[in-house]
């Protein structure tokens, strides 16, 4: 595994060789939504004029081509994350959407009043929210997994959360406080407990060599966006023996396999998930993302990140000390990329403010996890968040803006 | 480009650094109503007491948290507003959503250019005018306006309880 | 109204300069999906290189300039087909997804046993699965409008048909016979028995001048693939005080305004109906795709294809006779340029294939309207399809390659 | 580039004019399976009749719609499996899958490229390497096994239904 050579990486980016607010572009929100590389920008821009037709439906040459390009793509995603099978893999517009889907079609059609659904107080709205409209519609009782004051899970009372769970569903890594969960316990506990169990690799995936069957969950749900790929994509993966056995989820064009007045009958999987002309070249983007972060290498990543989220932690607290306080476990091999902080008596979102007039992109809110935010008794954090195509420049901006947004609002 | 001078003004983070009317009144007498800023997670809370005899908004307070300019705008809103009539309340969240450019309901390209005039026509804005400079910074305008949706929406619940 | 310059336009669009097989690409397949021109992949490109970001949540300039781009798609997508407001229009995945939308949120919320659905023999798919989903889990009646021999709506027993009923929904324009349904008696008949309105305008909204308001419709799906947008990513359009009361369809990020351990409440609309990072890029190039319909005009592209259409179908008569069999009406003051046709004795697939040879692009199959087919009593039809990028010569390619294919399935 | 020719070879276009084993069978003794290929809406009923003791396909015979790929597949399969015993008719349906380059449940880059040579070892297609051209028109290998695929499951459903 040979280092990454982060200005070769830069120069991939074209959005990165570009200027904000006459200042070098530092993107540190790469949590929220990754730049993309040319590679991907191209290969989808090649498919629009080249071969772009709808698929699988159509007998001509370019449709021929699209249709198989759409199919490569599908094994290389499925591929990239382990999966035994590309017929594992639906594509859907996001890791929202995959969840819902588990929730809309798994879910209900297994679960029933009084059952319990299991997730932790560090999920992101997308798998809280379904899950609450499930509850309230079905009788399902939610949980929640504790965090312990260090940010990770507090596993302690795990056995007792379980009992009588039909599903744990909950985030490989999270997005507010970077801390990389525990699959391994927390996927045994649940099998030990008969419950389904789904991961949200949103965050994990993007960032972290991962293989699904490893880890031996039953549903993951991920982004492309997220992983260079292009927006209005993403994707649901799950052993296949199970999507066999669910019901449809939209219906339409796709996932039939024949329509009749008195009703219909389903398409093999993935289709059968897939109702309507699907995000095409979007697929073929993310076919190319994965293809990236090969040729780089995850392992390559992980290590690059994790040398610099070190770095930028040591940066934070040398500058800074106690007046800025970072929300996240401080060992960088259990947590990614993303920090979080406040300083004492400035809100996030004027420190994003001031940031930005220096170019230093970071995100300030609640980041879609407002149960985590009242656990931290915050309304908002700042979040600077890492990937390949940042380096130790980027984090010295990111401390030298923040130095002068420290003294904008001083007191 | 617009400075950050623009955006943050002195007065601005004077209400900030020192916001007026924070506190609570006992719900009744007084109506309190919740806003949030789905984006941020910004919360407000205002509390109206409203005199249903004189139609004045006879006291105001405010609890939350928030930036600097839902704070401030917050603050000014208080200001603004005690001791004003509710019709003249009224009156200056028009002028304040005005001078926030938000002209509802209405499609680009369908708007000519005279709401604003005729929104703030007659109403004075004072302290409130320090924040006009949020308007070039598009995503800031929903801190300035968070306040000023929660006490319309407050209005509206206590006209609707007041017998008529 | 100036007629279109098709040759100035052939140069709008970059995959119409390529080759299929050695030979001119001749598209004439549209109605599956529209080729794109360059203003659109020109906009895609541009956000990605210069101003990507996560919408509605970023303080700084990229992420700002972002959101303001993705809602000012919105508003001229809105505009473009007479909505009032903005915040009428949800981003969706395709016209499938909208109606899906429409089954799930509207109307597992107010239709129960017993009440009815109408649709027609003609609907695809998309506009058929939701509802018999629907009806098999709730009992409520499917109901359908047969088709008179001339390829147009029976519309005798509508009355009867729409007594009890709760839906009436139906395509503007069918993907196979090109048929322009009778919108304004349709709509006025529901109205008259409390039905509710969705249109079906996924073929329609691309190729004539559209007012939402005018019609009168409760919803109206479409996709903007088949406009001149990218994939990924269609609309559903509906009246504001409809969204406003219907609950929500997907739960997750940006359809949120608070989430609490107990539950959460939801955000205004639109956005109440985008979970999720929506398809950010994909929104502007669908705003692009509208803005280069509006250029080149609704009026003069319907004048244009309404001529093409007419000199195709004469040109199909006087060259195949009887041996060919159009199904669709003739009139083409209420067709569209979606031509289904089939040799006797020769399978349509096989007849797309040939074609291809030629570098002709028709589609062949049941056109995800297997109810229709059978009606009609085919397995599978060929289709040509035009949009403002075909002329005359195009139609001339696609007969000669005809005349090549019944030559070479001769028996 | 793949040509017509290819595909459209001239026995596959005889079975197409005149294909073998139409019609149906009484339902039962035999068995009847239908098959849809959802992309374009053909579709083969597969009527089988298996003899319980000898386990030999005694008759078949095909009814449905379909293209001339589809169509002269169906007829070459009927030939080739009639008379055949249960076994070699499964042998067949693998054969002509690696034909058609169809090895299930591999990921690109899994596929050491033996299988289609272990999967053919020791079964004669004789005619049916006619379609072996398809293989160029990826759409149309959906056509061509539509026939195998609904034997396949025709077998299957015989193979459960019987004591064993
Ligand atoms: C009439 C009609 N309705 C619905 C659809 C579905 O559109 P999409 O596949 O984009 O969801 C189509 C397109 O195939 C169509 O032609
Ligand atoms: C942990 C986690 N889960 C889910 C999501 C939702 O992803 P998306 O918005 O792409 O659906 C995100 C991204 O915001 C995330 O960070």
């Amino acid at each position: 595994m040979s280092p990454l050579d982060v200005e070769r990486i830069k120069a991939d980016f074209p959005i990165l060789n570009t200027k904000s607010r006459g200042n070098r572009l530092v993107f540190l929100d790469s949590a929220a939504s990754s730049q993309k590389p040319l590679a991907v920008l191209d290969a989808m821009d090649h498919a629009y004029r080249h071969h772009y037709a709808n698929v699988h439906r159509g007998v001509y040459e370019i449709a021929e081509r699209a249709t198989a390009e759409f199919e490569k793509a599908r094994a290389k995603v499925a591929k990239f994350i382990g999966a035994s099978e590309a017929r594992e893999l639906i594509f859907v517009r996001n890791a929202t959407e995959a969840i819902n889907l588990v929730a809309y079609s798994w879910a209900r059609a297994n679960l029933h009043a009084g059952d319990a659904v299991v997730i932790s107080h560090m999920e992101h709205h997308a798998n809280v929210v379904p899950w609450q409209m499930l509850a309230a519609e079905r009788g399902i009782e939610l949980r929640w997994i504790p965090m312990n004051a260090d940010f990770t899970l507090d596993l302690t009372r795990l056995d007792i959360l379980l009992d009588g769970a039909k599903l744990l569903s909950v985030t490989a890594m999270s997005n507010v406080l970077g801390t990389i969960n525990p699959l391994a316990p927390l996927i045994a506990a649940a099998r030990a407990h008969d419950a389904f169990v789904l991961i949200d690799a949103c965050q994990y995936i993007p960032h972290v060599a991962t293989n699904v069957r490893d880890w031996g969950a039953d549903f993951v749900a991920f982004s492309a966006h997220k992983m260079c790929g292009p927006s209005g994509i993403g994707a649901l993966w799950a052993k296949a023996e199970i999507l066999e056995a669910m019901p449809p989820f939209l219906g339409g064009g796709e996932m039939i396999r024949d329509v009749r007045l008195e009703g219909f009958t389903t398409n093999d999987i993935p289709w059968k998930f897939e109702a309507g002309t699907p995000a095409i070249v979007e697929a073929i983007g993310f076919g190319a993302a994965v293809d990236y972060l090969d040729s780089l290498g995850m392992d390559a990543i992980r290590d690059h990140e994790m040398r610099l989220t070190r770095y930028a932690l040591d940066a934070l607290h040398d500058e800074f000390a106690d007046r800025l306080t970072v929300y996240g476990p401080r060992d960088v091999s259990i947590r990614g990329g993303a920090i979080s902080f406040l300083f004492d008596g400035i809100h996030a979102h004027d420190i994003s403010q001031v940031l930005d007039e220096d170019g230093v992109c970071v995100r300030a809110g609640h980041h879609c996890a407002k149960p985590l935010m009242r656990q931290l008794g915050v309304p908002a954090t700042s979040r600077a968040s890492f990937y390949m195509y940042n380096d130790e420049i980027d984090v010295d901006c990111l401390v030298a803006a923040l130095i002068k947004a420290e003294k904008f609002f001083a007191i | 480009m617009a400075g950050l001078e623009d955006l943050y003004r002195e007065i601005i983070l004077d209400h900030y650094r020192s916001p007026r009317n924070r506190g609570e009144l006992a719900v009744p007498p007084a109506h309190k109503t919740e806003g949030f800023n789905p984006l941020c997670g910004d919360e407000v809370a205002v509390y109206l007491d409203v005199d249903s005899v004189s139609g004045l908004v006879v006291d105001i307070k405010i609890s939350g948290q928030g930036c600097s300019i839902s704070q401030a705008s917050t603050s000014m809103m208080s200001d603004a507003v005690k001791g004003k009539s509710v019709e003249e309340a009224r009156l200056l969240i028009r002028a304040f959503k005005a001078l926030m450019s938000i002209h509802e309901s209405k499609l680009e390209g369908e708007s000519d250019g005279t709401d604003l005039a005729a929104d703030l026509e007659g109403v004075r804005l004072g302290d409130l005018e320090a924040l006009q400079g949020v308007v070039k910074f598009p995503v800031r305008i929903k801190c300035a306006t968070l306040a000023w949706n929660t006490l319309q929406q407050g209005l509206d619940e206590i006209g609707a309880e007041l017998p008529n």
